[in-house]
């Protein structure tokens, strides 16, 4: 099993003939992703990596049943390339593309929500269930199936932690890269319950970064509705307040934030914290050794 | 993140309606006694550095004047003093109002609802951060329909405005809701907002604008207050470029794995004194970029950490020793590599051969990094 | 039974201290409505009719568990007055202001439908159950209780009809007056599920006015869901097109929304239409005395 | 509903940056020929009357002219001429474009999906109601994106319009889509919107301004073209006033009831010629001044059809009564009330004792009417 990609996940990739696009139609096809189309205007009749283009969603889920995009075009269009999906009726869309406005974002969230159309990202990685499918950029070779649920605010830092996990001898049902961005489309929160209620996840990570309050909104959720263990860990522990740590989002401000309190926060609702991301596969192995399968 | 200093945040108030002091903005003390002799601004008045730091009042940034005599001497104690790392080279003159109680507004992103958020407290003019939290309201906007008639009366009763007060209120907040979505402000915060008489005056302003926004933000493309050089630079290039206040220079491709870098580098004594984030990407030709921009910043160690995903390991790690050649003897620096992923094993053997360290474990790259920088060979 | 409103119906009567407010605020009474709270900002403390005022809707909601509006404020403040009400967490507003801005509409129905707040209007004469509650305007003199829903786009007309009808001995289970606007936020092919399903309701009489395609659309639905028998009436036959009839709504444009056009849709979806109001009394009574009760 | 004249509807999309053929308004046949001399309207140019009437160029309410003396000659004959019941008061002068291909632009409302809807046709230059519904592309637009870059392609695409043509319609949907929310349109049509070389260029503009949102918008406050005066009195008093081509005036209070009364008179062979709405409202003030206004409006015989339903009929009744004291003998007209509801009976009294038949059946009421208009006694 798996969550929101799986076997039956139907990907056109919005933005297809730039660079990204390109190379990560290849990479996902790779995984074994059904791309079934591409869109970018004004180059219908053309073709990607062997995937047909359209020049609108509409004509792209019409010519193929799609269930999902990938959006990689640039951030001044990301805010119409999610619009024109969600009007077409996606049902979910993962948001490669970065330093998109969060007044933008804000529209597309909520755009999004009234028609039932679930984002992942902006500025994120994607999802991925090993032998399965995956929708996004995270490298096809960190992967092996496996029982291990993964969710995380992070990009390459998530790449590290999955690959430190496959390499020792465990896997992933399935890892959902949030996106680094203040305003997402999937939050923790919005994550877990899947994860808990996904038969063969036996145990959830949460990668977290300092800046906002999802982690200790993801605490009190798991607090209150997680059964599974929960591993954690959340980068930023030195960075200095007021310095945006490479993500728009991870940013201490105003004293909030700290990686301290995400810390005590996770670990009061029962999340065992690692403190360097290394730590991360032997915590999970001991931790599924004393679980029931 | 485009922090604008006080007198622009009012300039972009003034387009907005919000009442303000009368003022204008000075560079040399000849202008300050000018504009204060001509009335442009009226005396007594005040005279602000232009900086971004909070505390100016008490850091001696910020003196009164009674006279244009006064006002020269006012600012001349002021220009081109160094106020918490920033040289001050614009005064801000005002007009000294009789001012009641001070309150503050603001308006920003609440990240778990994702809505914007109205913050109001009665006990303005000092850090929002201080006050006590039942002593400010928070009211979540709505996108789809702004900030509300009934939201704005909620605002002014909260401060316990009334009358002509709570009226002249109405169309400040009203402004600020404009001005956070038109502008793309992340954050707009007026603190003090001062009862004058019976009116409600913005003392300050405080405004920043997104970054990210700025493809349709033309007229901030030239204020960049609170950037280094580098910073700038490397803004072009698209790297995340941010200075502390350490020795040790580190390149990493991802803001979670820098920051967990960072993280490690500390737990082995080390101080992390610039680093840079090349994103999600491990283009070499991005590789190449930091390396070079790194060298400029002439840190004592650096540490390269690298996961290769789309790229293969090999074609980074190629990359980098062409960069490297680049870089004059002279300017060199112990590096610490640490490449991981795709086609790790030629990549790690191409660093070997050009003589660099590369080491798998974190761990392990991290305590000889921070060795390095101490003066030991990595 | 009844629909939208009953004894359990709370009402806070926003803009109370008006004229129209004040006015309605005690017929609401007289006909047996709880009135619990008004709503007029600066005159928390003060009385009307003996109903508390508060400065919003959030503390009249506090102090009253109030479950529905009634709006009577001007139109330039109705939709600011909406949102409140909505945001307040109100299940039902009655919106009986007219004039208000069609693009005002536009937000007020958009917002309080992801929200799950009921609108009815605007520019409508409220909902009124015999015997149960009334939210509105329309005059308590003309109810009876009896097996007949009432839906109508008039306001006096439908007074009018409900008056024939309960002169002629029958009753009404609730009258819906969705208001002559061009938006309205519940429209006929809203209310008749409701009318369907509740089961007091024997018949249904619907009362349509020209211009819009709303009575069509409620054609297509009654053919496809409506079980009971339905009778019709379009007024306007007479109206010259291009002419807005009273109502902004009221308009024959570009050769659309003509009382022919609804009449036959009506007629062909088994709606008996009758063709003068007073034809309505006799046409309802012959068919309840044929339909099963 | 403030239909502006085609000029006035140009005004607005040269505010908002559409693409206009260069021209002038003009009130006179000297202005005509002095616009042209001067260069101000370049030559050809063609002259066309400001009615709100469709149909101009088969009227004869559209000419052409090559010189100046043309141009003089072309405004004499239309100025002043009567087309479809307007007089012509102004022209506009417009340099004569070579034109392609003529579309069709509209935005207007949905109603039953309750969202604006962009209408397109690759068949303009013709009442959009006579073109084949599969020749018009239909988009419906969410208030909360607004017209989103994917539908304004899709719209070039159904147009058929490509490269620069597309480019050029771009920015004129995203105009249109401004100023249907900006100032609260109705609708907003460009028909024909003409391919001019490499660029499409709104030849008409048809713009509706809701009347409901006045209260934000004086500046449409004047325009009221399409308004007789006796409309404008009532629209003062807040009653809506309706002239048709028959002799029988209505007063009833409701749309609804209205329509349905003028429904009955036609039913027995009466036209109805003016009616006065007084809304939901039953209020005897209203009636009172709606029968006063009724009077000026002469009428052969009127039907007062009110039902109380707030205030008590005989209210109504005595307030009524007191109005037609008010009126001179000389401008009386022959008076059938029905008044229904709230304290009916007393009412219906009151009037008796004026003299006013009241019939509370609507058939026998209506054919009473029909018959006084017609000469006989009501």
């Amino acid at each position: 099993m798996s969550v929101l990609v799986d076997g039956r996940t139907r990907v056109v990739v919005q933005g297809i003939t730039g660079h990204q696009g390109t190379v990560h139609t290849r990479q996902m096809r790779l995984f074994g992703t059904q791309v079934v189309a591409g869109v970018t205007p004004g180059k219908e009749g053309s073709s990607v990596e062997g995937v047909p283009v359209y020049n609108s969603m509409a004509r792209a889920m019409a010519a193929t049943s799609a269930n999902a995009s990938c959006i990689f075009v640039p951030a001044p269009f990301a805010r119409d390339a999610l619009i024109e999906a969600v009007d077409a009726g996606i049902e979910l869309v993962v948001i490669v593309t970065e330093h998109i406005p969060f007044h933008d974002m804000l529209t597309m969230y909520h755009y999004a929500r009234i028609r039932g159309t679930r984002i992942i990202g902006p500025n994120c990685p994607g999802i991925a269930s090993p032998g399965l499918s995956k929708v996004g950029i995270i490298p096809n070779v960190v992967f092996r199936p496996g029982p291990v649920g993964v969710i995380s605010r992070s990009g390459t830092l998530t790449y590290e932690i999955v690959n430190g996990i496959s390499e020792h001898g465990l896997g992933e049902t399935t890892c959902i890269g949030l996106g680094g961005d203040p305003v997402n489309g999937t939050s923790f929160v919005d994550a877990l319950p899947l994860l808990e209620a996904d038969p063969e996840t036996r145990l959830i990570v949460m990668v977290g970064e300092i800046g906002g309050a999802a982690e200790e909104d993801a605490a009190d959720y798991i607090r209150q509705h997680v059964s599974k263990p929960v591993i954690g860990y959340i980068a930023g522990r030195s960075a200095p307040p007021g310095k945006r740590m490479g993500h728009a989002g991870a940013i201490v401000l105003r004293g909030k934030g700290t990686a301290e309190s995400k810390q005590a926060a996770l670990e009061s609702a029962g999340v065992q914290v690692a403190r360097f991301p290394y730590e991360i596969p032997d915590l999970v192995a001991a931790r599924l050794s004393r679980a029931p399968p | 993140m485009v922090k604008l200093a006080e007198w622009r945040g009012k300039e972009v108030f003034r387009k907005y309606g919000i009442a303000l002091p009368k003022g204008t903005v000075v560079r040399s003390s000849a202008e300050a006694e000018a504009a204060t002799r001509t009335g442009t601004v009226p005396l007594p008045c005040v005279l602000k550095a232009q900086v971004l730091a909070g505390g100016r009042g008490k850091g001696g940034a910020v003196r009164f004047a009674a006279t244009p005599a006064e006002a020269r001497e006012a600012a001349e104690a002021i220009l081109g003093m160094e106020f918490k790392g920033e040289k001050v080279r614009e005064l801000l003159l005002e007009e000294k109002l009789a001012i009641g109680r001070e309150l503050y507004v603001s308006l920003t992103l609440d990240r778990s609802l994702r809505l914007p958020v109205l913050m109001v407290s009665p006990h303005g003019g000092v850090e929002i951060e201080s006050v006590d939290p039942t002593s400010i309201d928070r009211q979540p906007i709505h996108p789809f329909v702004g900030l509300a008639a009934y939201e704005r009366r909620r605002a002014a009763e909260f401060l316990g405005l009334t009358g002509p007060l709570a009226k002249s209120l109405d169309p400040i907040l009203a402004s600020l809701w404009e001005i956070f979505q038109k502008e793309d402000a992340e954050l707009v915060e007026i603190n003090p907002l001062a009862v004058v008489g019976d009116r409600v005056v913005a003392l300050d302003a405080k405004v920043i604008i997104e970054d990210d926004a700025a493809f349709r933000h033309s007229e901030y493309a030239e204020i960049r207050d609170d950037r280094t050089p580098l910073e700038e630079i490397a803004r072009e290039k698209e790297i995340a470029f941010v200075q502390l206040d350490g020795n040790i220079g580190v390149i990493a491709n991802g803001a979670g794995l820098t920051m967990a870098t960072l993280d490690v580098l500390q737990e082995y004594g080390g101080r992390p004194g610039v680093f840079l984030d090349l994103g999600g990407t491990d283009d070499p030709k991005k590789v190449a970029e930091a390396f070079l921009l790194m060298a400029r910043a002439a840190p004592r160690a650096v540490f390269l950490n690298v996961f290769g995903g789309v790229t293969r390991c090999d074609t980074v790690a190629t990359g980098l020793v062409e960069a490297m050649r680049q870089v004059p003897a002279s300017e060199r620096f112990p590096l610490v590599a640490r490449i991981r992923g795709n086609n790790e094993a030629e990549g790690v053997a191409i660093l070997r051969s050009a003589g660099i360290t590369s080491l798998p474990d974190l761990r392990e790259a991290g305590r000889a990094v921070v060795q390095a920088a101490q003066g030991g060979r990595p």
